[in-house]
């Protein structure tokens, strides 16, 4: 899917997530934009990363 | 029935919950009247949380004063406690702090009547008025705000001045030589280490086995050794059976739990054994709502009993007897009252005893975790290792930091120290937002400040703290 | 080169930045020397941070008892100060915390050698060794954690008695009656509030139109109001600009904005106008790195400089000098060059500012986030209304709460008044991760504690407050 397909979390200058959830994508080289956030008022969550890491790695769109 | 004044919400009692869900209500454009009996403000304005802080704080600082010497500040002399010049200031407190109340109700929108409100049905209630006279009222609901009064001893009855229970006890015009307190929970032990902290030699009894039963055991462990330090007696597992009165005093006899008798001679003897809600003469029974073998009024998660158009909130609705938690009950009810979906979905009501060390917690102790099948961590900062807490002369105590040994969560923070009560609001924020330990420990906390002990004890749970060892 | 000692990682300087690297950096499995030229804590355990709040603490003490009479504490008279005695305690304290410092980096498993170092290559590194002589080494990785020095001013040269910087000022050997310190910034009022509270008669000298540019303007005006009421002169859009001594003291010309001058008696000058880094000496020409026009080095996100072997920690690497940021940067640093993907990706440096009354902030000031294009809502909760506050008799000031006006985003919390400092971190945990106001005032906080008073700011923010009026 392309990126345009991805849910976006609120992003000011930084994410919309915790030290915690930011540590974790940061350990596993993980652009926390990238990652479909659940929370309330689109706050990417530690279990996002966690099922983010977990899912398939997306397949790049055709160029 | 003709002449009964109609409203949308009636709440019975002017304490931190029936003011605060009055206050909520009329904000919220619901027809409010607010009953009270005697004050506004209830227990806690009035003899509870405020007057007894005012006198701890002020007793903190007699003892403070101790050590000023050892740091220069040399030559002043031990103050005399003037008790009635103490009790002014106090009452000047409370007065505004009441009134203040008058006017937040007033100013929202909310009406008040004093007198005694009885339910005579799902939609009416009956005040016999302060001023005489009795007077009908109808609502689309009604808020049971009651609250909660000292229990006595049948042994040892309250006279007021030398039997007394926690009403009296903040409201004292001498400081007694000797004091017996009757009960080491919340109540008990402040009111004790504030009386020691202006002078008294003070006996606390307890039935059971520990003081403060339910609250972190370390925790407890430290403030009971300061408290022991200062010249308090501690007679846990001890009853008190009946008293004597002597010529110097009143001979207090206690029972351990092996059925050795003592006798105990002190002057002025406080009974904090608890605190009974206030549910009986409410005319509870006419609307068909049955109060537990307690008293407490059954609630759901938005505060409403068996009756639907009838809820209960704060100290009658059920433990933890804290204002807090009748302030948060109280706002719940009003707005579900006014509509709203609100709900009663807190995960934590943190608690503060204001010893002297303080206390403070909120979420799990270890113990309770344990219990729920919870693999734990625990971190420890040491308030002897803080900087500030040695610039204030407080060293004692620690920050305790309770998490899931696998996912980090922050499952319980109980600490024992200086400015405990004020350092648990940072904890009780990071565990209603699901906080794990590296939130707290990645936070930069400013130096140097007690907060960092927070911080420092969840490094120390993950085993990276570099300002004390990782055990 | 064939004589070198060799090291994964050298740490320059034995301060916040260099000790907490050191630490980290060893207990990450790295063979880690620290070099240290003069003792370990560096400035903030030394003479700035820890030997500032112990006086400050005192100081406060010493103006609280003023007013214990009117609550009951009576018959004690005025303190004398006596200097000696407070300085032996303040200094137990630092002796404490130093030799601290040295065991931590010892059982972690740090090196440490005392001497004065500079770079001679992108992996070596050379120290004249304080107790003579020079010795060579070598490491993978070269971390700068220099620190920064009183900035002094030409017109009154400093001569350690009567004209000080902030290092001697708190190893004073008497109160001086009369002091002038010139800059309004946190160490000059910090210090001069500091005097004013042990009797001295204080005047600040600020050279731009606000106090402590930067900070929220109302806690500002509250500190300033405070301070003035207790006697101190403000100048602001003042510059000295010359000296000469009197018989009874030093003549300090002041000139303002206008060109008007005028003279200060007094009988001891702080200089107080800045600090500036320590990166002059260290060799840094020699591999390639050209320190900014003000001294400071230049780094990534992950502390490292332009050589990609050597990086630069703390007051060094640039604003804010602040011994917390100093703490959790040399953190991020050691864990990368142990190979961990750290990261500075904090969203907020708290900061305490210790006058009397303290202010502390996080977050955005209103004209902050407005610049940044947020549409904002503003909440606020006096402490004249908490309960608390009254019974601790200090209710000056207010919790501000900067919210995003639509989204309910914190954006900053602005406090001044008691405890600032301690109160803070709550707010600091809240911005981390990313609190709405809802999350805050819907946190049960206990009753009665200055911490409600975060809540109360929430709630008035979003117009639901039951304890103050909502505008
Ligand atoms: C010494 C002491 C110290 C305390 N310290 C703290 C503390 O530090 N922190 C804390 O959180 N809690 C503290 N508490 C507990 C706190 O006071 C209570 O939890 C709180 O007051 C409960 O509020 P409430 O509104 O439910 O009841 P109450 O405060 O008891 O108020 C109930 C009100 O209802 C009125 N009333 C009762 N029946 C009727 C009727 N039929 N008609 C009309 N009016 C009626 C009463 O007159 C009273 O004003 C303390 C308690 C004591 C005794
Ligand atoms: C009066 C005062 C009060 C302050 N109060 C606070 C406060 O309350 N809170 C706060 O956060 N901050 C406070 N600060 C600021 C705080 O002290 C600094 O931010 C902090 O010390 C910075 O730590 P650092 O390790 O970067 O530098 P430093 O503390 O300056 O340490 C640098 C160390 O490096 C050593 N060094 C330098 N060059 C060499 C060399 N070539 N070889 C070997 N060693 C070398 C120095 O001797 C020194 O020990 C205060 C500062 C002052 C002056």
């Amino acid at each position: 899917a392309a990126a345009g397909g991805l849910a976006t979390g609120y992003f000011n200058d930084k994410p919309l997530a915790t030290p915690a959830t930011r540590k974790l994508a940061r350990d596993n080289n993980v652009d926390l934009r990238s990652v479909p956030p659940t929370g309330p008022q689109g706050r990417t969550t530690k279990a996002d990363v966690e099922t983010f890491l977990r899912s398939p790695a997306p397949v790049a769109p055709a160029a | 029935m003709a002449t009964a004044e109609r409203f949308d919400a009636i709440v019975i009692g002017g304490g931190p919950a029936g003011y605060t869900g009055a206050i909520r209500l009329a904000q919220l454009g619901q027809r409010t009247l607010c009953v009270e009996k005697e004050d506004l403000g209830g227990v806690c304005l009035n003899w509870g949380c405020i007057p007894s802080k005012a006198l701890i704080d002020t007793a903190h600082m007699n003892h403070k004063l101790k050590d000023l010497e050892a740091v220069g500040l040399v030559g002043m002399g031990a103050p005399r406690v003037e008790v009635a010049k103490l009790q002014a200031w106090k009452n000047s407190i409370v007065k505004k702090l009441v009134s203040g109340v008058g006017s937040l109700l007033k100013s929202n929108g909310a009406s008040t009547v004093f007198g005694t409100a009885r339910i005579t049905g799902p939609n009416s209630v009956s005040v016999a008025l302060r001023e005489g006279g009795e007077k009908q009222y109808e609502a689309k609901a009604i808020v049971i705000a009651t609250g909660s009064s000292t229990i006595g001893l049948p042994s040892l009855p309250f006279d007021g001045r030398t039997i007394v229970g926690a009403r009296e006890a903040v409201s004292l015009d001498a400081i007694p030589k000797r004091l017996l307190v009757l009960g080491g929970g919340v109540i008990g032990l402040e009111l004790g280490s504030m009386y020691q902290n202006f002078g008294a030699q003070v006996t606390v009894v307890e039935a059971l086995p520990q003081l403060l039963t339910g609250v972190d055991k370390d925790c407890v462990a430290v403030a009971q050794r300061s408290l022991a330090k200062r010249g308090m007696t501690i007679l846990v597992n001890h009853k008190a059976m009946g008293h004597e009165r002597t010529k110097t005093g009143i001979a207090v006899k206690v029972v351990d739990d092996k059925g050795v008798a003592s006798t105990i001679e002190v002057d002025v003897v406080l009974v904090a054994i608890g605190m009974a809600p206030n549910s009986k003469g409410l005319g509870l029974e006419t609307v068909g709502i049955t109060p537990d073998a307690k008293g407490f009024i059954a609630t759901n998660e938005v505060g409403r009993t068996n009756v639907p158009s009838i809820y209960a909130v704060g100290d009658v609705s059920g433990a933890p007897l804290l204002a807090h938690k009748a302030f948060k009950e109280a706002v719940v009810t009003a707005e579900v009252i006014a509509g709203h979906r609100s709900a009663k979905d807190w995960k934590t009501i943190p608690a503060a005893v204001f010893t002297d060390p303080e206390i403070a917690y909120a979420g799990l102790t270890e113990e309770e975790a344990v219990r729920k099948g919870r693999e734990v961590k625990v971190g420890r900062m040491p308030f002897a290792a803080s900087g500030r807490a040695m610039a204030m002369r407080e060293t004692e105590g620690f920050v305790k930091t309770v998490m899931d040994k696998s996912t980090h969560e922050i499952l319980g923070v109980h600490i024992v120290g200086p400015r405990a009560s004020d350092m648990i609001s940072e904890a009780a924020l990071g565990i209603e937002m699901g906080a794990f330990a590296e939130d707290i420990a990645l936070t930069i906390h400013p130096h140097p400040t007690l907060g960092e002990a927070m911080m420092i004890s969840s490094e120390h749970a993950l085993g990276q703290a570099t300002d004390i060892l990782n055990r």
